[in-house]
This record gives C-alpha cells, structure tokens and sequence, in this order.
C-alpha cells in the first residue's frame, strides 16, 4: 500500500491547478464575471467556450488518446484532474453526456470509422450529444421502451418519444436504444442508435427542471432516416451495449470523489462563517468522513482496476451500484446540512439552494437507488430474484 | 379531556377546503410565479390569484382571529389551525398566517399583512398592503408605502419575499413584551399547521401517481420500497399533526408551556416535511423532478416554511430550554 | 378540545400513585430490595406475587367490570393508570398475555360461560395465559401454520408445535390457532384454541432470549385432547377472531405511552449526570419531543374510542400499524441514544443495556415492522397490492 | 499510489481466516461464555477454547508486531489489520488486538494482554497474563497476579471484562509521551478491524438466512424491505473497509494525520457495525433473537467493540478537532 503520489503525479496536478485557475479566470472575465447556468440557452453557450478552453490545451478528455485529443494520462492523472477541477470551482461539464457515457461506449463497441469521425468532434465540442434513454412509459423500467427502428434500405427509420435527456434543446446528437426488432420483448430486439437532432423529422422540446433551469428535452422523432452507420454494436444488441453505458454512468467516471472534496470544504467554511457552534458540528465531521470514505473507495477501485489488466476503464460491474448510492446519499446529506446552516437564508436561490435541488436528482437518475440496491442485493449479495 | 375539534371547527375547515380546492388549484400557485421557465407549466392569470383572498376575506376566514367588534369572531387558535392547515395543503400564495393568525389578533385588519417575524426574508412582502414589524421590544405596524422593499429571489417562487426596512420612528405600536411573543407564537403555530397540509398534500399526490404510473408491467406503487417509504412519511406526518394541534390549545388557553409545544410543533412539521418531500420525490422519480408537473410548488412552500420563523434546530433548541436539557 | 383532566380522574390517579408507591416498595422489601427479572423463573415466582397483590386491590385490571375484578375503569383512566404505573418504575406485567391479548377476543368473541371461567381467574393470575401463534414456518407468515385440529367425540385432538411463546415455560394455558378444516388454506379453516398446559401430550421447552432471560418456549402438542369449550368464537372462524387480538397486541393497550415518558425521563436524567453536553442534546430533546407526540397520538385515538361508542375497547384498526412503527422505533431510539451517553459503561449488563436489548425486540415481534408498513401502505394509503 | 495489500498480507490473512475457521466457531466463542441460559446452545469445552490462542501463536500470528528478534517478525499495522479483521469476523474470545497489535510492538511479549487504553471497563480482563496500564503520562506492564481484578458482567459474555487497579509503583515503564498516543491509536484501529469483521459475519450469516428462510411461499430475501435494508448494510460496510485500511497506513508511516485517520476509522466501523447489526436482527427475525442461534455472539461483540477504545461520538469529535470543525 502507498498513499503517496509519484513526482511525476504531482507534477501533473501542478500542471493542471495552474492552467485552471488562469483559465477559469480569464473565462469568467470573459463574462463579466456572471456566467449563467450551463443547463440554461444562453449558460450553454457560455460553458461551449469553457469546453473550447480545455479542448484546446488537452484538459477535455484528459484520459483518451492523444490522437483523439486526450493526454493517454493514467486513472490516477484522470483522479487528480477531477480533483483539481472541483477544488478550482470550474463549472459543471455541459459535455459529459458525450465523454462519460457515450465514449466508453464508443471505446468498446465502436469501429474504427465511428471512433475517427465521433470522438475528436465529441472532444472538441463540436457535436454536443445528449442521452437518450428514457421514455415517457419507461423511465426506471429501461426495458420497456418502444421507439422503434424499421430496416430500409441501407439504413433505418426511427419512430418514438424520448425523455428527460438532458440539455437535449442546446445539443447536435443523440444516443439511445431502439426496438429493431418488431416481435421482441423486453431487453431483446433493441439496437444502439446515433442520430444527429438535425435529422429531418426530428423535433425538440425543452422543459423546465426543479432548480428553475432549462434543462430537460423531448425528443419526438418520426420517419427519421439514418444511415447503417448509425449503429453502435450489434443490431438487436443494444441493451448490453447500453449497460456498458450504463455501468459508466453509475460508476466511477461521473461522479469523481473531487466534486464531493469540494462541497465538504465548502461546508466547513460555511460551519465556520456561522460561528461553528455545536449544534450541526456532527453533521458536518460526518459530511467530512463520508466525502473522505468516497475518495478512498475510489482510490482501492481504481487500484483494483489498474491491476486488473485496462489502466484506461475497465468495469466495476455491480459494485458501481453502492458507489451511486453513497455518493448520491452523500450529496443529498451535504446540501441539507448547508440549508440546516443557512438557516432562514436557505430560502434563497443562492448556490447551496441550488446545489440541493441539483443533489436530490442523484438519487433518482442514472438508475434509482432502489433499482441500486436491488443490483446490490442480487448482484453482490446473492440475494434471490 | 377530549383531543378533538368542535363540529364547528371542523365545519368551518371543510368549507375553506372546498373553497381552496375549487378557487386554489396548482395553476392558481404557478399564477403567482414570475413568468419564466422555473414557473412554467399551466397558469392562472394574476386576477385568480388575487380572487382566492378575497374569497377567503368573504367567507369570513381571515377575520376568525380579529377582536369581536364589526366583522371579527373574536377566536383562538383552536379555530383557526385547521384552516391554516388547508391554506398548507393548497400552497396558498398569500399571507394567510400573518395576516389571519399573527396580525388579527393584534386588531390589525389593514389588508395583506407580512412581517419580519419570520425572519430577516419575509414572505409575502411583494404584495403586502400593511408590515408587521419588530422594533425594540415592540411590534408596529407600517404602511407598505412607508418601508422600504427589496425583493429577493427565493426557490419558492411563489413565496414573493423581500426584506423589509422602516424607519425608526413612525408606525403603530401594536403589541410590546410578551405580547410580541405570543404573536410570534401564533405565527410559528400556523406556519407549522402550513407544514402539515403540505405534506398531506405531497402525499396525496405521490400515492395517487404511484397507484397509477407503471412499470415493470405492474404499479410503482406495489413495490415493498415504495410502500415502505410512503408508509414512514406517512407515519411522521400522523405524529407531526397533534402536536400543532396541541400547541394550539396551549396558545388557546396561554399555558406556560406555550412556548414549548409550539416550538415542538413547528420541529416536528419542518422534519415531517423534509422527510416526507423527500419521499415524494424519490417516489415520483423523473417528473417529480419538472417544473411542469405540480409537486414542486408544494415541495418548495414546504421548504421554504421549513425554515421560516425558526427552523427545526432551532425550535428543537427552545424546547430543549423548556424541557431544561 | 380540552387537555386537562377533570377532578375525578386527578383523584384516580392521585390513589393509584400512593397505591403504586407504597406497595412497590412493600413488595421489593419482601424480595430484599433485589428482585429477578420475571422472564426468569425464580422472577415469574416474585412477579407472580405482584400481580397477586394488584388483583387484592382492584389494580390489577383497572378497566375491566367489577365482576371480573375490576373498577370498570374508562380508557382515560386506564391512560392514567399505566403512567403511574410507568412512572413509579412498577415492573412489566407478567400476565400481559393475558390481560391484554387473550382478554379483549374472550370479551368479544367469548361464551359468558367461557368469560366466567376465564376472566377472574386471569385477574387473580390463577390462571396464566402465553400465547401461541407462531411456529418454525410460520413467523411473519402467520397463515402458513401447520398445527391442526382434528374433529373427536366432544372435543378436538390438537397436534403440532409452538414457538416464540413468551414466558411459556411458566405459564398454564395457552391460545392460539389449529388448522381444523384439513383441506384448508392459509386463512381459510382455522379454528382459535384455549388449551391448559397440563393437558396430556404437552411438552413445554423452555430456551434463551437476547437479553439473557430464558423467556421464550417451544410448546410441542402430540394428540392433546380439549373439550368443545376450548374452542374461543367459530369453528373455522379463527383468524378473524385472532385479528381482533393481534390489533390488541399491536395497537393502544400494549404500549400505552407512559412507558415511553418514563424511558424519556430517565433518559434526561442520564444525560443531565453525564454533565449535559451538547454532543447529545438534539437526540434527548428528539426523544422527548416523540414520546411525547406518542402520548398526543393516543390521547388522539382515545378521543375517536370513546365517541365511537365502546369507551372500554373498541378497535383502531389499521392506525395500529403506524402506531406500532412509532412506538417500537421510538423505543430504539431512546435506547440507543441512552447507551451512547454511557459510551464505555454501555457494555456493562445494566438496566439500559437490558432494555436496549428488549427494545430491538420491538420492530420484530407483533408482526415485524416490515409487515406493519405493508398494511398502513396498503389499508391507509390505499397502494395497491 | 497503491490502494491494495501486499500478496504477503493476503497470503496471511487467508491463513489466519483457514485456522479461525476451522477452530473458533460459534461453539467456541460460545464456549468462552459462562455457563447458564445467556450462553445456551452449542458450547465447546474451555480446552477448545485455549486450544485458538495457541494455534494463532503457533502460526505467528500473535508475533507479527513483536520487535524483530528472536520469534518478532517486526511488522506494522499494514501487516496485521486483516488478521485483526479476521479476529473480528470470528469474534475471537482472546485479546488479540491487545496482545498482538497494542503491546508487542512494545516488546512486551507475557501472553495474553489486557488494557485500560480500551476505557475503564478492560475486555479480556479476567483472563490476561499481564495487564498494560496508563499511569500518569506512562504506560506499564504488570503481572495479572499483582493487580487487583474485579470482574464485571457484560452483555458479551465471552468479553470477560473486569475493572482493574494495580498500585502506583511497580510494574516496567514500556511507553511514554506520544508512544502511548501510538498504542492506544494501535488499540483503536485493531478494534476498529476487528468490527469490520464482524459487520461482514453478521451480513454473511443474515443473507445465509434470508436466502433460506421461506414465508410467504417465497425465501424472505426475495423481498425488497430486505433486500434493500441489506444491502444498506453492505454499502456501510463497503465503505468503512476502506477506512479502515487507509488508517492502517497512515499509523504505519506514523503520518501527521495518523490520529484524525484511526479516528475516523473507528467512527465508521462503529456507525457501520451498529447499522449492519440492526439490519441482520430485523432481517432474522425472532430468531435472531434466541440466545441458542449465533448471531447474538457476534452481535453482542460489536455493541462491546463499538464501545470500547472511544466510541463514534468521541473519535467523531477528535476527527473535527483534528480538521478544524
């Protein structure tokens, strides 16, 4: 065991903490110094130029190739960046649907064209992607979609209603599953589509979310033509394809310890700012103890994924399960015990409102916790179906 | 002994529940939002808003508390508890506790009344015709023309809080010493009956989508987890309702353990709420999470009063004083 | 509303408190100041003496008729009763199978014959009654029983096993339910028994609690033969007659609330000795403030018993669940938070640890607290099935 | 950066876990109970029980931290904490983290140890060899037979607690100054192993349960309530390991944060212990309840272990203290 970072380690975080806190000023100069939220119209293009900054001197996909506009850097450098970024207070990512979910996807299923014509475009941001998961009669029930795909010649027509896809309005592409194959059931018969929003019988519609952004989209999609190239994986394959997304989504890459470092260090400054009395000072070691325990669980998954063979991705399988249930727990926990602290002033739309509103989703997209602790029962605890 | 309403009560509550169930809908709370998308959905426009209060001042439910002189009833907390527990569960966009419960009583009946009790963010001051306000060991009341306003952003857009400013001189004394306290009293008592109709009504709501939305081919509503959870917020709010109801007889009677019944009625509704908002979103899922559906007007007014005129830590603290721990 | 008691009932209650102090420490005088737990059976003996003396003096009782050996007592009095009797550190009623089990179905479901040889003689704690619902395979599902009933000359032949029986192992007589149609299901074809343990073919085997006591018994019946009279309401008709019972166990008159403002007040005493530190203020504040609401609750409930007719019973119905959730939650909760002031003193085999042992009981027994939020889901939510 | 153990350490743990297996059962930790109705059910005879301490001895075990003469192997806490873990998950009726992880690498290597580092009630008291106790700043060593030993009765029978006072002269000084701070933060994070080894026993021994046990026509694991309560437990448990094991390291580079680690390692495998432990009696059932099924062995151990060596309450506070809150 060694809990220290390498030299080499600690000269990449020192790369990475000068370059952001030069950056993020000059970006927020920028603005005047008001940047609007990046799940809002005009947010959205702001943090596009944010994403433009990182592409431009490799800080966008730290972890992917060179080739691709990545750095080749290691989970460990990914960790740190993560670190950096949060502890910097540089703004939510409006591109990680695109290089947390889609791009493991594109990584394992991809062929080599797609990954030439998806990825450098995806880094760049210039093909902003959303997700296309859910639908209005399928949310946590995945496998009950009905969007359908007909074969036709040299390619497929797309039919459905897509959901809840997250700032699907400002966005150039969608990812989501199909059903290819008409007389299939469930998780079967589903294909793994890529489809530009541009295309012609597509509409999007973009609706309000709790924290008062913009930030949900329909997507109605009819008669849309797209090409067999379209396909991710193989056709009526799609479920394991997206699970392989999915795994992503919950685990390790979205939701990097350093978000949670900086919310606890925020807390503890807001405990501070208060006077620091006694009456929430348990709540808030507790808060400091969970972000820690998160950070070190991440540390041994990483160990055990650079050790299992893939030093770039690799799978965590269930145990991604308990990893979104803490840390959405965790999160939810941070932000009650800042509105416990701010008293009265909680009730204004400030950040940690904010922040509260944005924590209470966690438990319920990317698979609810209790689909969570279903897997984890069944999965790692051999609990019967 | 007898731990129970009147026929009267009851019969006074039932018919500003039909009221606010006709003339108070969840357009009607989203009417009171500033326009933009955190308040998008289905509307009313501003004159259904503004009718609902004076549906309430005809029917007589905000001169329940008023001195018995012209229209006032002359009555006590035990009367009007119940109604602020509906004006809860319909979110009412106006300030029904201030004006009803805190400002009556004090014969004040000078239209909408909002006040710094609640806090240094006082809700309701965007429209408010008359403040209540702390000076000293004093309350005065001010003409809206005569403080200044300045309005702040708050999650709940409904709530149309500002803080509030007068001079120091100017104003009518309206109540001094302990006085002061029984009117804060009154108001953490109807804020705290508040919390309990909104729970009851994010309730309501949740077990109606869970018993119809599906998945999995089956209701979301007959899976163990999710009765399980609807069972507990069930459960504290069963157990949060007699405590505002008993400290309304103890303010009703002035007993000495006013202070303290009242602060734990207003702890135990602030955690009800959060536990049972809380369950009423996971229990939702996605759409609990849109603006366009109606649990977020209710789940903010809850958050919101949750921690308006003393928060639950803080209620938790006076009864701990009283209790002598 | 009117939340003070009337003159009358200050003078019940007034009698019952010297009553109570006066004869508790006659009667632990009597045992050298060191009586045994009654789950034990040298304490059964000596709480058996207790219970004899509430009897001599109508206490035993309070609210059943004067025939029987009580005051004909109304639910407040009662109320009153059992604070005091909480209050004076008065010991767990041995009989409470019994008195507030078995008694209530034989007052509704019984013969008069059946009450006359019944009831005085369980007042006197002549007769002492265990209860024998669950078996090996059938715990929460109480439906699945397995021991039967078979139709004789003037009787039944009764066969099968017994568990979890409280203090079964120094009682006379049990109650409980026997499978009497053979091709009957789940709650179909039961019939509710009242059986002497001294019938022939009985085998009482007595085995260890938790807490150390050896208060739980396995009753084994092998052709045990009981004449007609054993039977308490229909034939066949056992399950609704054993509901009755188990709203009983579940609802007001097992946990009445002085239990818990006893607890409570010891418990402040606990934390004032400790020296009264903030650390675990909030949780004794948050323990009165739930006993107390549990005392409001039933002042509540007994507000609807009383006029809805019956003042001496009366059901609560599915209430009882969430009745049930608080008050064995609560009783956890007052423990734990008593145990954590202790800190190392905790592991001594003291009072607390005693009653925290005795309180995790709570959530299991009387229908697990799984079960009880399936009901108040489904009966008061109306969710479906 | 390497978040893993060494092959080695893995290597022994597996050994320690075969040998605890084999020869430390539920009847020999039952065996270590006194005779009566608490400790009913199946016991094995004392010679059993003697029979683990001198096989963990045998298979140096006991010698891991013992400076590296003679039998000492010299090592850390890194090389210990999953033996202690493995301890835990048996609820091995001996002072391991006493004898093995606190004294020895003091050199003191006189049996079976007990301590008063733990707090005033000493576990494994009645059967120690030699006692190590603070004296002022000092901690000394003294034969069992020179102290004066008063047993007391524990809920964990087989913890053989007892007070004990030695005079305030005699005895050999092995600590002073900060190296009572290392021991005793040696004592907290074997401890703190050793309740990670039993939350896993309990999880282990209830999804054996569950899995098992039919109601209702079906296992009782197949119901979400259980499930989920489960797998609740186990994200506790996930998560405290970790802890647990960072401790380990930080204490074995005698890091500035050592304290603020061990700490939190024990604030976590107590909260852990505590809830894992509830969930395994509620999923059981009565069962769980009975003194002749197992699980009240392992139980009883982590209310024992929770509370000895600073409970979460105290480390909680010395981790705030140690980050500024």
């Amino acid at each position: 065991m060694d809990l220290t970072w390498s030299s080499e380690e600690d000269a990449f975080r020192a790369e990475a903490r000068s370059w952001l806190e030069e950056n993020l000023a000059a970006w927020r100069a920028a603005h005047g110094g008001a940047v609007a939220s990046g799940d809002t119209r005009e947010g959205f293009a702001q943090h596009l130029e944010w994403e433009r900054m990182l592409f431009e001197d490799r800080w966008a996909v730290v972890s992917w190739p060179e080739a691709y506009g990545g750095r080749d850097a290691s989970l460990w450098e990914w960790l740190l960046f993560e670190e950096e970024y949060y502890r910097a207070g540089a703004p939510p990512r409006v591109t990680q649907n695109g290089i947390f979910l889609l791009a493991p996807t594109v990584f394992e299923f991809g062929t080599p064209a797609q990954r030439d014509r998806i990825l450098p475009r995806m880094a760049a941001a210039e093909d902003l992607w959303c997700q296309g998961w859910s639908e209005p009669n399928a949310g946590s029930d995945l496998a009950s979609l009905t969007s359908r795909a007909t074969r036709v010649d040299a390619g497929w027509v797309l039919d459905g209603q897509k959901t809840w896809t997250t700032r699907g309005a400002f966005c150039t592409h969608l990812f989501g599953l199909f059903r290819s194959d008409p007389g299939s059931e469930r998780h079967r018969g589903l294909t793994y589509f890529l489809v530009p929003l541009d295309a012609e019988g597509v509409t999007v519609r973009g609706f309000g979310r709790l924290d008062g952004d913009e930030g949900f989209a329909e997507v109605f999609l009819t008669d849309v033509f797209v090409p067999d190239d379209a396909v991710l994986g193989q056709v009526d394959q799609g479920w394991s394809v997206a699970m392989a997304t999915t795994g992503s989504e919950r685990g390790l890459t979205l939701r990097s310890p350093g978000r949670f470092l900086a919310t606890t260090a925020k807390l503890i400054d807001l405990w501070r700012e208060g006077g620091g009395g006694p009456a929430r000072r348990e709540q808030v070691i507790d808060g400091w103890m969970r972000a820690e325990a998160y950070q070190l669980f991440t540390l041994a998954t990483v160990t055990a994924l650079a050790e299992g063979g893939s030093a770039k991705g690799g799978s965590i399988g269930a145990e991604s399960s308990i990893n979104k249930l803490w840390w959405s727990e965790l999160d939810v926990a941070l932000h009650r015990t800042a509105l416990d602290l701010l008293g009265p002033e909680s009730v204004l739309d400030g950040p940690w409102a904010r922040g509260h509103q944005f924590a209470l989703s966690g438990p319920i997209y990317a698979g609810t916790n209790e689909i969570q602790r279903t897997i984890a029962a069944e999965r790692l605890l051999g609990l019967p179906r | 002994m007898r731990f129970a309403f009147t026929e009267d009560q009851l019969f006074f509550r039932d018919a500003v529940r039909d009221l606010l169930d006709k003339e108070c809908g969840p357009d009607v709370v989203r009417g009171a939002w500033p326009a933009g998308p955190a308040g998008a959905g289905a509307r009313s426009p501003a004159a259904r808003v503004e009718a609902v209060w004076s549906r309430l001042a005809d029917m007589g439910a905000l001169a329940v508390a008023l001195p018995a002189v012209g229209d006032g009833l002359g009555l006590g907390p035990l009367d009007w508890v119940l109604l602020a527990e509906e004006t809860g569960y319909a979110a009412l966009p106006h300030p029904f506790v201030e004006t009803a419960c805190v400002a009556a009583p004090l014969g004040v009946a000078a239209g909408r009344v909002a006040t710094d009790l609640a806090g240094a963010v006082v809700p309701f001051a965007a429209g408010a015709d008359t403040f209540l306000l702390r000076r000293g060991g004093e309350l005065v009341t001010v003409a809206a023309a005569e403080a200044q306003v300045s309005p702040v952003a708050a999650v709940d857009g409904a709530l149309a809080a500002a803080r509030v400013q007068a001079g120091t001189t100017g104003g009518r004394v309206v109540a001094a010493n302990e006085d002061v306290e029984r009117a804060f009293d009154r108001g953490v008592l109807g804020t705290a009956a508040q919390l309990v109709g909104l729970s009851q009504r994010m309730l309501d709501l949740t077990v109606a989508y869970v018993r119809e939305r599906r998945q999995f081919g089956v209701p979301v509503g007959s899976f163990q987890a999710v009765k399980h959870r609807l069972a507990d917020a069930l459960v504290h709010l069963s157990f949060a309702r007699p405590a505002v109801h008993r400290a309304a007889w103890s303010i009703t009677h002035d007993r000495p353990e006013r202070g303290r019944d009242t602060s734990m009625a207003k702890a135990m509704a602030s955690d009800a709420a959060r536990e049972v908002g809380a369950a009423a979103l996971q229990c939702h899922g996605a759409i609990g999470y849109t603006v366009e559906y109606d649990l977020h007007l209710y789940l903010k007014r809850s958050w919101a009063l949750a921690a308006a005129w003393g928060d639950a830590g803080w209620h938790r603290d006076r009864v701990g004083h009283a209790i002598g721990v």
